[in-house]
């Protein structure tokens, strides 16, 4: 592995401050993100942050770096076309619990299982933030919301039992009330190869009146301060994943190197697709017209 | 002209479309053209199967209208086909398993093949060989040369060892001599030009004119009739260096080659009117980000999943409104097989020039029925436009704007990766920069000018594209008017109605989107009778050219069944309508035949088949109905009768016999 | 006709919505007609927000053209509309905070309000309770009736408990009072007609539409504009006793609402264009299977996510080509918000007499905007028709087909639990039984009978729905055509064009498939000047009209940029075509301040706003620019320079001043 | 709970013959649901089939019963809205691995979460065979097939493993070469309240030569004949999920009761919504105008 040349996180700067109400935890995951990267020491003309549509999705607006705000719930497939396309880049998805694990869950999963190297943040805010409040696939059962007047019936979604169950290789859990915490987690998950997970409690203020900053920091502990968890088991990381009420884990769930999706294309073993010639070789092309006589 | 129709019929799984295979390329490698037509069902195993191969001393427009050979498979096949080849023809089937069961025309040779004593001599041979048994009698009827065809089978098991070859080419051998022992040849002299052209689907010429123009990605979920691209691309990703990706649907598909179009590789996808409707909104996006990326439309029989392996150009209305919004893309219709090709090359071309989606809008015969090209038409240098791209960039030029307001609308790119240049781009709406005016920075002005710079491609995209051009006669009677994959088969029309008199030009039309109104409208001012045709209930394209001209067609011969137009068909109705005959909807004699096949298939057992048929008052039903009577496959004994409706095409009664 | 018009500005989360609601009804319950609209952001917290109140004692059809009283509760909103306030009006705002440093015309009263003052005996009062002391100085210079704003802030709060109700009654009065000690009304004389009607949007008009005509499910996906249909329907789900399901995506909304429309009851679902664009797939199958559903697009700026709270018609070719190949389907565009009601029981009852997908198409403005309906116009009991349906089905009357074929294509509909009608609907093509013939059975003779039948509907549709009316004068000059949800201020134009001198008419079309051709054209024929105005950048409506009668407009006025038509620039525009006058597109001096505004607000802290604008020379820019100051907000010293391409709207360069 | 009066199959014989190849696991799928509603005692009417796109999901065209084929990926939608419009009917659903686990995998995942009662039996043979033999999600690491003709590199959903982390309340896997036992499963499947999926290895002769009828023979074995088998536990359960190699457990994996969607839908309080009438009450509507007033 190269050696990472940290760099100073004002160089992903934004121009534009964000457009967050003011207190919401994406203010915290934004300062992370653009932590982490710097972290890792991915240079801001090769990232690519990758988000979808709602309050969350906003972020790669703010981070100076390669950007593509897309579709709602379609994040994970544009990152994926931005990877495949050119295996330099570092791409880092953003976006918010709707997004990812309501509309554009069939991407988060599939996605997991190829093992694409991806950094997949999700804003989890319980919450529709932007479409002003209606219920998320994280909405705590029986909490009232816009859509659910009379409470809400359905069973959250549990995000980090899913990607175990689903082949992600590094899946993690942080706090936008923790930044720091937070970055090192992004920066692990940047780093790692394979597709990393970090699904952020970043509080919804004017929304969400239940999952708050008071109700986290509760609630909240640390797995780094357990040293003999062992992330590396993915029976005790889905007692983790299930772990969820007076006490709730943040920090690294499981992790676990398998080989990336990028190990096995064999159209890379000249690099990334953008750095190859357009011109197709003519021998090569001479027997595709064979073929066909 | 020297030309040959052969059929093929048999049932799914009987490998028809490798014998058919076989011949053409024997016929190409002669130096003669060859145009088949595979009319299949949608299932596996089982079905009808129809193929039909013509192959001409010169160029083929279509599958045309003729038959004169036949290979039947099964009981099924003579019934049907047998009684459509021509005098001098012949029908070939296994004498083991079938019968002809029917009157064929008159000086119709009937090749009763004994398939099983054929075959002896080469042991426990799989049953679909009986095909190469056929084909090696039906290559001596023909005319055609033997060692040609055992060269191609030679290739064709190539990779399966030697043992294999032989038995294949020593039971085509059988066949060939016992047809040279029992039978004489049809009298085809052919002139062999023995110029070798490959033989390839409209599919796999986009395929390979998205390699030829530099393709790098290719994502797909299958969908037929589109997946002929994805196996293709399959196939040959190694030897191309193509990343080629099965996504877990066609939203992922498109989104994930729009992520590649941006980070800068040339990207396609492909699929059928149903996937094209979930990859809707990602075109919008597309347009919205100014990334350049290469969507295949393979049209084929709607609504919803409809007739999947019928043909149709029933989707071009929802092509044109794909996705929300006003925004720039460009839509184009190739006309045949060789078209396909430049239409991939131009494609790419045009979507980083113009830094958009462009649509092409193929069906299921363009894109799955195969026919020879000259090979100088598919050249591996093709030109390569990349357009406006920003390598370098340093702060003296002030800062990068992705979408810089130019008076030509087109923004120089920059690709992630790249120093000084970077950007977001986003769905929302943007300024210059890309910073959003969707939110807190919404503004009228700004947002009315980015509308306007993006638009402004659509104008200098219209330049760059060839206008549509009348063909044949200027002072014609008759315009006969297409688009897309049509036009062989109505270029033969034209041609058959000017041979009989009827002065007949043509108006075809590839580019859909920009449109040449102007060019349109000029032409269409001076037809003195336009007839549309298109494959469809509606008349989309019609609707469309009167949208942009104001000019409607004069009259329409639509067709929405599911099988393919035919030249001759065509004519006849053309000469129909020029004689003020009214287009009737109701069931003919022929369509109630096969309304009680369906009864027959479904209801009964396989020993029946639909025998006399008349007209009759309705008598209780609200209208005229055929009775038909559905008789014994072979002794035509009544089994009972059938009343079907002749306006509506209703079932209304079964009465068995007993 | 006396009225006045009331605008609000501030941010979002200034709780300017609910001021204006409280003046709206306090208007209504006098017996006044108002008419709201917000222009706001996609934001929620800050941004610029800019509601327009119109009250009036005869109808008013639109937001109208006049500014008569300002509510300011942001610096922002004094400068930009303060100057907008017209002579005898009056501008209110926060002094504690706000200043006017912008000049104001000609007998306008500023109305500074001490509001901290003012609430100051009250206690700790929320911040947002400013706009209650306003909304009290308001009613007395506009000569309100205090006690009735008074009782609408009781039943506004009444859930809050008297406490409340006693602060904001004594708040409003303070304001009140304060205005009265201060200041002289503006003099405004109403004659309270006193029938109070209820105010509501075009959102809620469909819902309790849809509620007087038995729906009893709806499903939906958040999605700006249409999210208000979910909320008022979530609220009120019990009560109505309709089944109310958010879903995970709009591909499970169409799907779920489908199946539910089988099932047998009034099923409807709403979304915007991205949501719609991934609903198409399913309502090509609603149309294949024949199940009833109301499908609602609430258009909104495009393309893609676009501008997701600005207005626009630019999804007409989207709705338009929802989904593959050729299917019935109804589309309905509602002129205004009682038509909304109208229109939800109309589609209720086409979607189930004629078994297909209905789309009724509305914009954010007719969704969003509240105005004063006629309570009469929004009965409980309406028309209900629920078309052929079977609840029995004995043996004698032969087997029960789903899909008969029938002469008016309508096939009588049994629901699943019914005995004896046992059948499987299928998006693949079916027979009358609706057994397949996609696969084995695959039978052309069936497949065109069946296309037809399900096609016919559309013609007996057609009859069912009125044909479009040109009103006004009959040998007028111009006429201007519309569709949707501009019939309002299309009408107001009209009226001011008349008034002027210009003999003006409307052609406004509701109905958009099926249409009605013949009777469009037999108008358009002897129209002498047709204007097409939509809020589209292509003219999407005018591509319809000449694709389905020949005719184009003459002229059009487009608007994309986000706001609403107003009634005075289209009488404006339409002037200047009839005077012939050339439409630029080029940046006139309004755009270039509010460019200048989006470079301040992007780049420099809020102190400062665009100053002196001249036009210049482009000197190597390839166009003309505007030289736009940069001065500081209050002392107006020059910060720097700004130069703005009048062509293409770019911003080329920034001169600081140091 | 109403006792069961079973039913004779041949109430359940459809009109058309399959159009499967023959040998394809779906005629034993066919018969087992035929067999299961009829254990189960649903009358044909009341029976609604509802499928996808696919080989598999053209069986309910040989079922006499209602049926709904509908849209490929999304059976699992439309059969929400057919048993929330009509809660008297039985709704089963029957598809594919791609249609269900590929294009379908977000309704299927946010629908376990809602414990709707649906009845869904998947026939997973590991491939996409309507359309010729492409990989599927469930397709073997490695395997060749049409659209991965250098081996598919994409790690395999876990179906059972994904319905236990989502919510679904009664998750059993069958075998078509035991329709009896399938039968069974599915029969349980309609008589359970709440979610059920029966996940069914269902072979493809012609496109899949991998997971054959060999090689299930080979491994299966019942969960039943393990009389210790407690179904109630979700760690066992999960532990059963994951169990693939040599053995390869078919039965019921997870079974536990909990409140239904359709217990807490208030709209339901006076019957299944069809049986109602669309007249609206004219107090309720009155209030309705004068709120907004
Ligand atoms: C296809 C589509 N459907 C719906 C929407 C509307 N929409 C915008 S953001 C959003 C939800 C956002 O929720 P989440 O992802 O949790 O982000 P948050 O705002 O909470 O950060 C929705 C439904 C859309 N833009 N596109
Ligand atoms: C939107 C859409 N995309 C693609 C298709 C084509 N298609 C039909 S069946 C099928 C896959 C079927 O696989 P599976 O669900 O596993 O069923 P099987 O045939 O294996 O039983 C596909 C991709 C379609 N009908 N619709
Ligand atoms: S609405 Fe919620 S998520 Fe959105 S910006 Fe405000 S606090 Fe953040
Ligand atoms: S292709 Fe496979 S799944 Fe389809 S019918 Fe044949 S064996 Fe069954
Ligand atoms: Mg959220
Ligand atoms: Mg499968």
């Amino acid at each position: 592995m190269a050696t990472i040349v940290e760099l100073p996180v004002q160089n992903f700067e934004g121009i534009v401050d964000p457009d967050w109400c003011p207190g919401c935890g994406d203010f915290g995951v934004l300062k992370a993100v653009k932590t982490g990267a710097a972290k890792a020491g991915v240079l801001p003309k090769d990232l690519v942050v990758v988000s979808g549509i709602g309050c969350s999705s906003n972020l790669p607006g703010y981070v100076h770096s390669y950007g593509f705000h897309s579709l709602h719930g379609r994040a994970v497939a544009v990152a994926t076309g931005i990877r495949l396309a050119n295996t330099d880049l570092k791409v880092v998805i953003t976006g918010g619990d709707g997004d990812g694990y309501g509309i554009g869950i069939g991407h988060f999963i599939h996605a997991m299982r190829r093992n694409l190297d991806l950094t997949y943040v999700v804003m989890d805010n319980q919450i529709y933030g932007l479409t002003t409040g209606q219920a998320s696939p994280t909405t705590t059962k029986e909490a009232r919301t816009k859509s659910t007047p009379n409470g809400n019936v359905e069973l959250p979604i549990n995000p980090l039992a899913l990607a175990l169950v689903s082949g992600a290789t590094y899946i993690a859990r942080g706090y936008s009330g923790e930044p720091n915490h937070l970055s090192d987690l992004i920066s692990a998950g940047i780093q790692h190869k394979g597709f990393a997970l970090i699904d952020v409690f970043s509080p919804c203020v004017t929304y969400n009146k239940l999952n708050t900053y008071a109700f986290f920091k509760k609630r909240i502990y640390k797995l780094e301060d357990d040293k003999t968890y062992d992330s590396n088991n993915a029976k005790t990381a889905m007692e983790k994943a299930d772990e969820w009420g007076d006490r709730i884990p943040i920090g690294v769930v499981y992790k676990n190197l398998q080989p990336t999706y990028e190990d096995s294309e064999v159209a890379f073993k000249n690099g990334p697709l953008t750095k190859q010639s357009v011109n197709v070789d003519k021998n090569v092309f001479g027997g595709l017209i064979e073929e066909m006589m | 002209m020297n030309e040959v129709t052969v059929g093929i019929g048999g049932a799914a799984g009987d490998g028809i479309d490798k014998s058919a295979d076989t011949l053409a390329k024997s016929a190409s490698r002669s130096g003669l053209h060859a145009y088949g037509f595979n009319s299949y069902q949608s299932v596996i195993r089982g079905g009808h199967i129809w193929l039909k191969l013509r192959l001409g001393e010169e160029k083929v427009y279509s599958q045309g209208d003729h038959l004169n050979a036949l290979i039947a498979l099964n009981q099924d096949s003579i019934e049907r086909h047998a009684p459509e080849v021509e005098p001098g023809g012949a029908v070939l089937f296994n004498a083991d398993k079938l019968r002809v069961n029917i009157p064929v025309q008159d000086n119709v040779m009937t090749v009763p093949l004994p398939i099983a004593q054929l075959m002896k001599p080469f042991g426990a041979v799989p049953p679909v060989m009986q095909n190469t048994v056929a084909l090696g009698a039906l290559l001596f009827l023909l005319g055609m040369e033997f060692d040609i065809t055992a060269t191609v089978l030679a290739d064709t098991f190539a990779h399966k060892g030697k043992a294999i070859i032989d038995q294949n080419v020593g039971v085509l051998k059988a066949g060939y001599e016992h047809a040279r022992e029992h039978f004489v040849p049809l009298g085809y002299q052919w002139k062999f030009s023995r110029k070798r052209r490959p033989f390839l689907t409209g599919n796999e010429a986009f395929s390979i004119g998205a390699v030829a123009a530099g393709c790098r990605f290719y994502s797909a979920y299958p969908m037929t009739p589109a997946s002929g691209i994805l196996t293709w691309m399959a196939e040959h990703s190694e030897r191309c260096g193509i990343v080629v990706k099965q996504m877990e649907d066609e939203l992922a598909v498109a989104n994930v080659a729009i992520g590649a179009g941006f980070a800068g590789v040339r990207a396609m996808c492909a699929t059928s009117g149903g996937g094209f409707a979930l990859m809707t909104e990602a075109i919008g996006l597309a347009g919205m980000i100014e990334a350049p990326v290469v969507f295949i439309e393979v049209q084929r029989g709607g609504p919803s999943t409809g007739i999947p392996t019928k043909t149709e150009q029933a989707d071009l209305n929802q092509v044109y409104g794909a996705s929300q919004g006003d925004f720039p893309r460009i839509i184009i219709a190739p006309k045949d097989t060789r078209d396909c090709f430049d239409s991939a090359v131009e494609a790419f071309n045009l979507a980083e020039k113009y830094q958009l989606p462009v649509i092409i809008v193929s069906d299921l015969q363009l894109s799955e029925h195969p026919e020879t090209v000259e090979p100088e038409h598919m050249p591996a240098t093709v030109p390569i436009d990349r357009g406006e791209m920003v390598t370098e960039w340093s702060g003296e030029k002030g800062e990068y704007k992705r979408f810089a307001f130019t008076p030509s609308g087109v923004s120089p790119r920059a690709l992630p990766g790249t120093a000084n240049t970077l950007h977001v781009v986003a769905s929302d709406e943007h300024d210059e920069h890309g910073i959003l005016i969707s939110d807190v920075f919404c503004n009228a002005a700004v947002r009315r000018k980015i509308a306007e710079k993006r638009m402004k491609k659509m104008d200098l995209a219209l330049k760059d594209l060839p206008a549509p051009k009348l063909e044949g006669p200027a002072d014609a009677e008759v315009t006969l008017v297409g688009w897309g994959a049509t036009e062989g088969v109505i270029r033969e029309a034209a041609q058959q109605l000017n041979a009989s008199g009827v002065r007949t030009n043509q108006l075809h039309f590839k580019y859909l989107l920009p449109f040449h109104a102007k060019e349109a409208t000029e032409i269409l001012k001076n037809c003195k009778r336009t007839i549309g045709i298109e494959a469809n209930a509606t008349g989309q394209f019609a609707r469309l050219l009167r949208a942009e001209t104001g000019h409607g067609v004069h009259d329409q011969i639509l067709k929405y069944d599911g099988e393919p137009f035919e030249p001759g068909t065509i004519a006849k109705q053309v000469r129909g309508i020029l004689k003020g005959e009214k287009v009737s909807l109701d069931v003919n004699l022929a369509e109630a035949r096969e309304i009680a096949y369906h009864h027959v298939r479904v209801y009964m057992h396989e020993e029946a088949r639909p025998g006399k048929i008349t007209k009759a008052e309705g008598n209780g039903f609200g209208e005229p109905v055929w009775q038909i009577e559905i008789v014994h496959r072979d002794s035509g004994e009544k089994q009972g009768e059938l009343q079907v409706g002749v306006e509506t095409g209703s079932t209304y009664t079964w009465q068995p016999v007993h």
